[in-house]
């Protein structure tokens, strides 16, 4: 009786059917090459998660309040280069590169909230925007020439892993943690989700619709700025290329969780499994040694096939509820 | 008592001109600065490039503008005019059929994948954003699967040749195209009852099922007419380039959103404005153009197109509540 | 310490195109709860708005204990001990009926948001109120009254020296409204200075102190003793005229063929076994508390929501409804939804096509083209007939009084000539006079041969217009009785019903 | 009339920036006006066309450029053409036939298939193959393919024991390479025996990530002159790299495009080597480069160019005066 019950609020959770998802996916990939359980491999596939995961909730944290924040890949390169030109150029130590880029990613975010909050204009054209200022600050300062003297410790901690963990993992895991207990337990986190679900509504109930605007993009443009500095130790480069590639990926991981757009709802661990549903479809078509041409199709499909599957069960749930009622 | 409702409101017309008027403005006020500034952008051969790649980048900001209104986005517009530019590419070259008719094929693919973009989100009642992100990739995937010869190249001439027209010397005939989309369009919002049961859908999708509108049959159609524009634009992309590309639509997502955006359609739906889409294409196509003939070196040249972006879009923001003010 | 909590003067505020308050003024005291009153558009929502800084005022003074203040939005009165109850709803959908309650003043330990204590305030205000709501339930599944009263929750538990109630009665029923007085009278002694808003007279007759009305933005009396009022006064005050109230009249039983009829249908939200029909050109009235399940069983009947079992019988046969278009096309059915905001209107788009989103498939031409001018010219009748306060057909929806919202959201069903009319709450937030107007309106669409299924919650409304009386409770058809018309007779009758059906339930 | 050059690659990428010098060292070399680096802002077709439209605008009068796109180019070529401006295509081949004057390039399908050969000796002449290459909707990749699959055909009838054991595509974005190229060699790297890359960006994460994983069974034929690929050459991590040739590209183009604009014209029977992408093809050189000669790279890629220099005139170019 009480499993029963365990094993229903399981398949009522909106991350549940993403869970065994991603169960059944790694359950195939074992299938097809047993070594898929190798440390070796769990590692690169935690390595790999690391700075996607960031950059999902980045983009989150932003949908979160109904907005859009286009600019997260201009972000992380910009950080990206700015982190590796410091160590290489200047020969900065690593702490001092990482608080200067850090506070990069934060300066970046805020302007872009405060423009979208005080000039009342579309975030997205308002993003749209900076991603150009900011890719053109990359380009210029670059001239698309990567760094590639990075420190030895820097190297060191973007490869070692620890049992079948990147250790580069940690970053997104305390960040992930942070952010879960802010949206949660803090005032201000609750005034995200209060602005995303209804900004009329928490503006009257004195919540400052500009200052939650700011602060989200503010953790956004953080969130995009470390993305992109880990993203220097996973390669070992500073590229300018870096965050190129985000976008869609950023979008599409936490939507998957289970994020509306309109804003509101920020699903933690839905986005982790977005996240981690991504990167094994791109997994799975390596090692099962798709050709090539099918590749692209295949990504389109089982997104869809995930989404779908994901979208049955909450409609499932919620007839059950209303059943449940009578 | 109540003014007469239905007096027609003179301030409210010229409100409505005003919108636009603002960033007409500003495209004049550019135009001006590159004409005087920038060397070179007077020239026939310039001017003639430049409406010819606004006339396709206006059709893609229709493509988006026409979901926008229903509140819903479409990411596959690239996938869906590379899809229907290679299938119309095998028609003309391979099939050997007549031009026409492949152009219409290729508008038929477009169509199609546009239906059906319409119809997954009509059926799974899913976010159009990631049915469309979905779909984009697996479009893109059958055409790689069914072309793994690559792009089709050497389109006949009599083809080609829609590119290549021009009037006084430095109008591309293509901008033709483009103007009788956009009088379609707004004809369609402004006078059709289609085109208010879009908006309708748009502006609040639970009312207007209420009111009994067909909201279904406005998504699954505004979706199809998506799919067409963006496979006309890519008819026009690829007769410019003389080949059916495998790259094409490539990157046609940010400018699709920004031309209709710049122009006031609204990203919530319910609101949209033909006339600012096109404005929008031309504010960034203008600019594209002008700041590298203005001399900003190559490498901060995007640097320099997004700040003045933020600054001419601010620039009309500030004129709008300047005007705001003024009415009070 | 002053006797005045709060003073406003020279109050104007000025749209594009309105003048919504001129040179109003008003004052409140501690202790004494003060009526705003007038008719729809006079500008009562206006003027709370400007003291609570959501609008800013063209002109005009405020004062807050003897002190001129400038609120420059709403934390700032907020700040200074200013609660408010806004016309429209203000929740967050997604956030449960405890952070709502809370959301101006969450508390928490530690820096850290302190659930548990949240829900041990947010019932106690619930109990308050005498609510039975969970307090773990997202808002977004609670019916349009619990969400009113959870709004007034809201601003009590605020604990401010000034509350502003707009229309906070307008879609919740007596009993609640009982309870809803018996503790404003409760902060009245605690020297509360409130501010009520209502369209209904007899509230204000039973809790109010002073009174000030509203006409077109200007005072018609000010601060002035209810004493000296009596509802006449009043009514003269806010019309400004003395053709005031014309009566209803007389209306005889209808005696014509069965149009609707429910053979034990259920729905999937949980009615079971509805019987229940209406005869051609007949006004049928619903009544029932708040989650009875009329809303419900309307959105099931014109094909919002699923019929799960049962029949539907239209003009005797049996009718297949799967889409509000169904309804609308093949049986000339129609739906006024109870919530305007929600999925009632569309109030970013213009008055106009509000209204002619109905008939765009009938006025158009030549397969489908509709011009403006075409519209303006179907339309306009409705909007004159029921006297709409707008600028102009253009004018954007959103921008209306709520009252007059409200008058747009039932032109639109009248525009589409409909032969069976569900009207959900027809006159929340209008006033008494298009109130008089809207329920003679709705004899006339009958007398027409209209089949009119009234949901109200105000029973002397209900009384008043029904010819034939269906009591819901708890998604079942507990009564159904013929109207005498008699307020005290048919309040008592529907109330046993009522009643005796919980009893019925309890003893089972 | 002076004669503008303007170097255009396809868009930001660390191997055209040896363009610049080489074009810089033709200016002083051959008194050209002027050969300048101009860079569209990303890599698209549309971009740089526009970008070519807009130097046009600007006065330049020869081009040289690295085909966006190897049909989609054409149509702009001959817009520039139509122009009076000459225009030759480096680095890349346009798809014949073509406007372009001619396409001074890498031999890709030479590179490809030297490149795989290198790979097939390091390895003992045995073992299972993967090729890492770039976008599929990049044409010169199915040359590629093409190469690679030859060479291992080739080798296979002298009776070497090599097979090819997968295509990898799509690995042109540094992070999305990263993942797939690890998780290729976390979960299958005891499957196959040597890698030969043919894009730019899995050379550098190849390079990096067998220098980490310490796999000295795996061998590793790169492209290209990423100082990560060059370092793990020097260090023996990987066997080689086929170099190729942006300096002379530049360098010779700039020359050729000169002389075309005062007064010369491309011999009716010069010698070109047709590819099966195009006919008026010249080989702008392709060396392998290895621990052995890892140190005088460029001194010898320089002796290639001069190489080609010294009979350009006499083979090519057909001048009235
Ligand atoms: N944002 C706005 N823009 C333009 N006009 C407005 C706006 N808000 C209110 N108005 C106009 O101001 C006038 C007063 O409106 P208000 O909402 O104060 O009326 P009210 O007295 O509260 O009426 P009701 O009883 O119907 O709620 C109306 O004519 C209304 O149309
Ligand atoms: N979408 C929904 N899902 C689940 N339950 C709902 C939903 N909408 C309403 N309910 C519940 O169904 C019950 C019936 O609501 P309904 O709106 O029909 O009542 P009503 O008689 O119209 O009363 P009122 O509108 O005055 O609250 C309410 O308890 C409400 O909470
Ligand atoms: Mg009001
Ligand atoms: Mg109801």
């Amino acid at each position: 009786m009480k499993n029963d019950n365990l094993m229903k609020r399981f398949l009522a959770a909106e991350w549940s059917s993403l869970l065994i998802l991603s169960l059944v996916m790694m359950a195939a990939m074992t299938i097809i090459t047993p070594r898929f359980l190798n440390f070796d491999n769990q590692a690169i596939l935690t390595r790999s998660l690391a700075p996607l995961l960031i950059v999902a909730f980045a983009q989150a944290i932003v949908i979160g309040i109904g907005q859009m924040n286009l600019a997260v890949g201009a972000i992380g390169g910009m950080v990206a280069v700015f982190f590796g030109g410091m160590m290489e150029a200047w020969g900065f130590p690593i702490p001092v590169a990482i608080a200067i880029g850090f506070a990069c990613g934060v300066a970046a975010g805020a302007l872009n909230g405060a423009i979208i909050a005080f000039s009342g204009i579309n975030g997205f054209i308002v993003t749209l925007a900076t991603l150009s200022i900011f890719k053109g600050l990359n380009l210029g300062v670059t001239k698309s020439i990567p760094f590639y003297e990075m420190p030895d410790a820097l190297v060191w901690f973007g490869e070692a892993r620890f049992g079948p963990f990147a250790a580069i993992l940690i970053v997104p895991v305390i960040c992930v943690v942070a952010l879960a207990w802010f949206l949660k337990y803090n005032i201000y986190g609750r005034q995200i989700l209060a602005v995303g679900g209804n900004a009329h509504a928490a503006e009257l109930a004195g919540i400052s619709n500009n200052r939650v605007t700011i602060l989200a993009h503010t953790i956004s443009g953080a969130l995009a700025g470390v993305a992109g500095m880990l993203s220097v130790a996973r390669l070992g480069v500073g590229q300018p290329t870096i965050g190129g590639d985000w976008l869609l990926a950023s979008f599409a991981a936490p939507v998957i969780g289970g994020a509306i757009l309109l804003g509101g709802h920020i699903p933690i661990l839905g986005t982790v499994l977005g996240v981690l549903v991504i990167i094994l479809i791109e997994n799975l078509l390596v090692l099962y040694g798709v050709d090539p041409q099918y590749n692209e199709f295949f990504v389109g499909a089982l997104i869809l096939a995930a989404v779908g599957f994901n979208h049955w069960r909450s409609l499932r749930a919620e007839a059950r509820l209303k059943e449940g009622k009578a | 008592m109540p003014p007469r409702p239905d007096a027609v409101n003179l301030n409210e017309l010229l409100a409505r001109i005003a919108k636009s008027a603002g960033l007409a403005l500003i495209v004049g006020v550019l135009i001006l600065i590159f004409v005087y500034g920038a060397q070179g952008f007077t020239s026939k051969f310039n001017l003639f490039n430049l409406t010819r790649n606004l006339s396709v980048a206006a059709v893609v900001g229709f493509g988006m503008m026409v979901v926008l209104a229903l509140g819903h986005m479409n990411l596959a517009l690239g996938s869906t005019a590379l899809a229907s530019v290679m299938i119309m590419g095998w028609v003309m070259k391979v099939a050997a059929l007549p031009v026409p008719v492949a152009v219409g094929c290729g508008l038929a693919v477009g169509s199609l994948l546009g239906l059906l973009n319409g119809w997954l989100i009509v059926k799974t009642k899913l976010h159009s954003f990631i049915i469309t992100l979905a779909t984009a990739s697996m479009f893109l995937g059958l055409v790689l699967i069914m072309f793994p010869g690559g792009p089709i190249s050497d389109l006949p001439r009599e083809f080609t040749g829609i590119s290549k027209t021009r009037y006084f010397g430095w109008v591309s005939g293509m901008l033709l195209i483009t103007l009788v989309a956009g009088v379609v369009l707004a004809v369609m919002y402004r006078f059709t009852t289609l085109g208010r049961q879009m908006l309708a859908t748009g502006a609040n999708p639970d009312a207007a099922e209420l009111s009994g509108i067909p909201v279904s049959r406005a998504i699954l159609l505004a979706h199809t007419l998506s799919g067409f524009l963006a496979a006309l634009a890519g008819v026009m992309f690829t007769a410019r380039q003389g080949s059916a590309l495998l790259s094409t639509g490539e990157d046609w997502l940010l400018a699709s959103f920004l031309a209709p955006l710049l122009g006031g359609t609204l990203l919530a739906g319910g609101y949209v404005s033909v006339v600012g889409a096109f404005l929008g294409a031309m504010l960034v196509g203008i600019l594209q153009n002008g700041l590298v003939l203005i001399g900003v070196p190559d490498f901060w040249v995007e640097f320099v197109l997004g700040l003045t972006l933020l600054i001419t879009v601010s620039l009309d923001r500030l004129r709008n509540v300047l005007a705001a003010r003024r009415g009070n | 310490m002053t006797d005045v909590a709060l003073k406003i003067e020279n109050a104007t505020k000025r749209f594009p195109g309105v003048l919504a308050l001129d040179h109003a003024a008003l004052e409140l005291r501690p202790g004494e709860v003060h009526a705003l009153l007038g008719e729809n558009g006079a500008g009562k929502s206006t003027l709370i708005k400007i003291i609570t800084g959501v609008h800013e005022p063209t002109e005009g003074t405020v004062w807050v204990d003897g002190e001129e203040v400038t609120f420059k939005s709403p934390h700032d009165a907020m700040d200074a001990g200013i609660g408010a109850v806004h016309q429209e709803r203000n929740l967050i959908p997604r956030f449960t009926v405890a952070e709502n309650i809370m959301l101006e003043a969450v508390p928490t330990k530690r820096g850290q948001v302190d659930y548990a204590e949240m829900r041990r305030q947010a019932e106690y205000w619930l109990s308050e109120l005498d609510l039975d709501i969970d307090p773990d339930l997202p808002v977004q599944r609670l019916s349009v009254a619990q969400m009113q009263l959870l709004e007034i929750a809201r601003a009590l538990s605020l604990k401010s020296r000034v509350l502003l109630l707009d229309e906070p009665t307008a879609s919740i029923t007596e009993h609640e409204v009982q309870v809803l007085f018996s503790f404003l009278r409760k902060l009245k002694a605690q020297g509360v200075a409130i501010l009520f808003v209502s369209h209904k007279l007899e509230e204000v007759f039973e809790i109010c102190d002073r009174v000030t009305v509203l006409r077109d933005g200007k005072n018609a009396c000010t601060n002035v003793p209810i004493s000296d009022l009596n509802r006449d006064g009043v009514v003269a005050h806010m019309v400004g005229r003395d053709n005031a109230l014309s009566d209803l009249g007389h209306r005889a039983p209808v005696d014509a063929p069965t149009k609707l009829e429910l053979k034990d249908v259920s729905t999937r939200i949980g009615h079971s076994n509805v019987n229940l029909h209406a005869k051609k050109g007949e006004v049928l009235g619903f009544y029932g508390l708040v989650g009875a399940g009329r809303s419900e069983l309307a959105r099931a009947l014109i094909g919002a929501d699923k019929i799960t079992g049962g029949q539907v019988l239209i003009d005797g046969k049996e009718a297949k409804i799967s889409s509000v278009q169904d309804a609308l096309r093949k049986y000339q059915m129609g739906y006024v939804s109870e919530d305007r905001k929600g999925d009632g209107l569309i109030l970013a788009h213009s008055v106009a096509d509000n209204i002619g989103v109905t008939i765009w498939h009938k006025i158009a031409k030549f397969g489908g083209f509709v011009t403006d001018t075409m519209q303006r010219k179907s339309v306009r009748g409705f909007v004159d007939r029921l006297e709409v306060k707008t600028p102009s057909l253009q004018q954007t929806l959103g921008n209306l009084s709520g009252g007059n919202q409200q008058k747009v959201s039932v032109a639109k069903w009248l525009a589409a000539e409909t032969e069976i009319l569900i009207i959900d709450e027809p006159t929340v937030g209008v006033d008494i006079r298009t109130k008089g107007y809207l329920h003679k309106l709705i004899w006339e669409v009958a007398e027409a041969g209209v089949t009119v299924l009234v949901i109200s919650s105000d029973m002397p409304e209900i009384v008043a217009v029904a010819d034939r009386l269906i009591v819901m409770n708890e998604m079942q058809v507990v009564g159904d009785l013929p109207n005498s018309r008699d307020y005290d007779e048919m309040s008592q009758k529907i109330m046993q019903s009522i009643v005796g059906a919980s009893d019925l339930k309890e003893s089972a | 009339a002076e004669t503008r050059v303007a170097l255009v690659p396809g868009g930001p990428h660390p191997f055209f920036a040896n363009w610049e010098g080489g074009g810089v060292d033709a200016v002083k070399d051959f008194g050209v006006a002027s050969s300048d680096y101009r860079v569209p802002q990303e890599w698209k077709l549309d971009m740089q066309n526009k970008m070519l439209e807009s130097l046009v605008s600007q006065g330049y009068n020869a081009f040289a450029v690295f085909p966006g796109d190897a049909n989609g180019t054409n149509a702009m070529v001959s817009e520039l053409k139509d122009f009076g401006a000459p225009t030759v295509s480096i680095a890349g081949c346009t798809q014949s036939p073509s406007p372009v004057e001619f396409c001074l390039a890498t031999d890709v399908y030479k590179s490809a298939y030297q490149g795989t050969m290198a790979l097939i000796e390091a390895m003992g002449n045995e073992g299972k193959i993967v090729h890492e290459t770039s976008l599929l909707i990049d044409p010169n990749t199915q040359l590629r393919v093409a190469a690679v699959e030859q060479a291992i055909a080739d080798a296979q009838a002298e009776g070497k024991k090599v097979e090819l054991y997968q295509h990898l595509t799509d690995v042109d974005d540094q992070e999305k390479a990263d993942q797939k190229i690890n998780a290729l060699l976390a979960g299958k790297a005891h499957e196959f025996d040597g890698l030969v890359s043919t894009a730019w960006v899995a050379s550098v994460v190849t390079s990096k990530a067998l220098r980490s994983s310490n796999n000295e069974d795996l061998k590793f034929i790169a492209i290209d002159h990423d100082q990560i690929v060059l370092d793990a050459i020097k260090d023996g991590v990987i066997q080689g790299t086929m170099l190729q040739n942006p300096h002379g590209q530049a360098y010779i183009a700039t020359y050729a495009l000169d002389k075309l604009l005062n007064g010369c014209t491309i011999k009716a029977d010069a010698p070109f080597s047709p590819t099966p992408q195009h006919t008026t093809f010249i080989d702008s050189g392709t060396m392998l480069v290895t621990k052995d000669n890892i140190d005088n790279w460029e001194a010898e890629m320089k002796a290639v160019t001069d190489g080609i220099m010294a009979t350009f005139d006499e083979k090519f170019l057909d001048c009235a005066s």
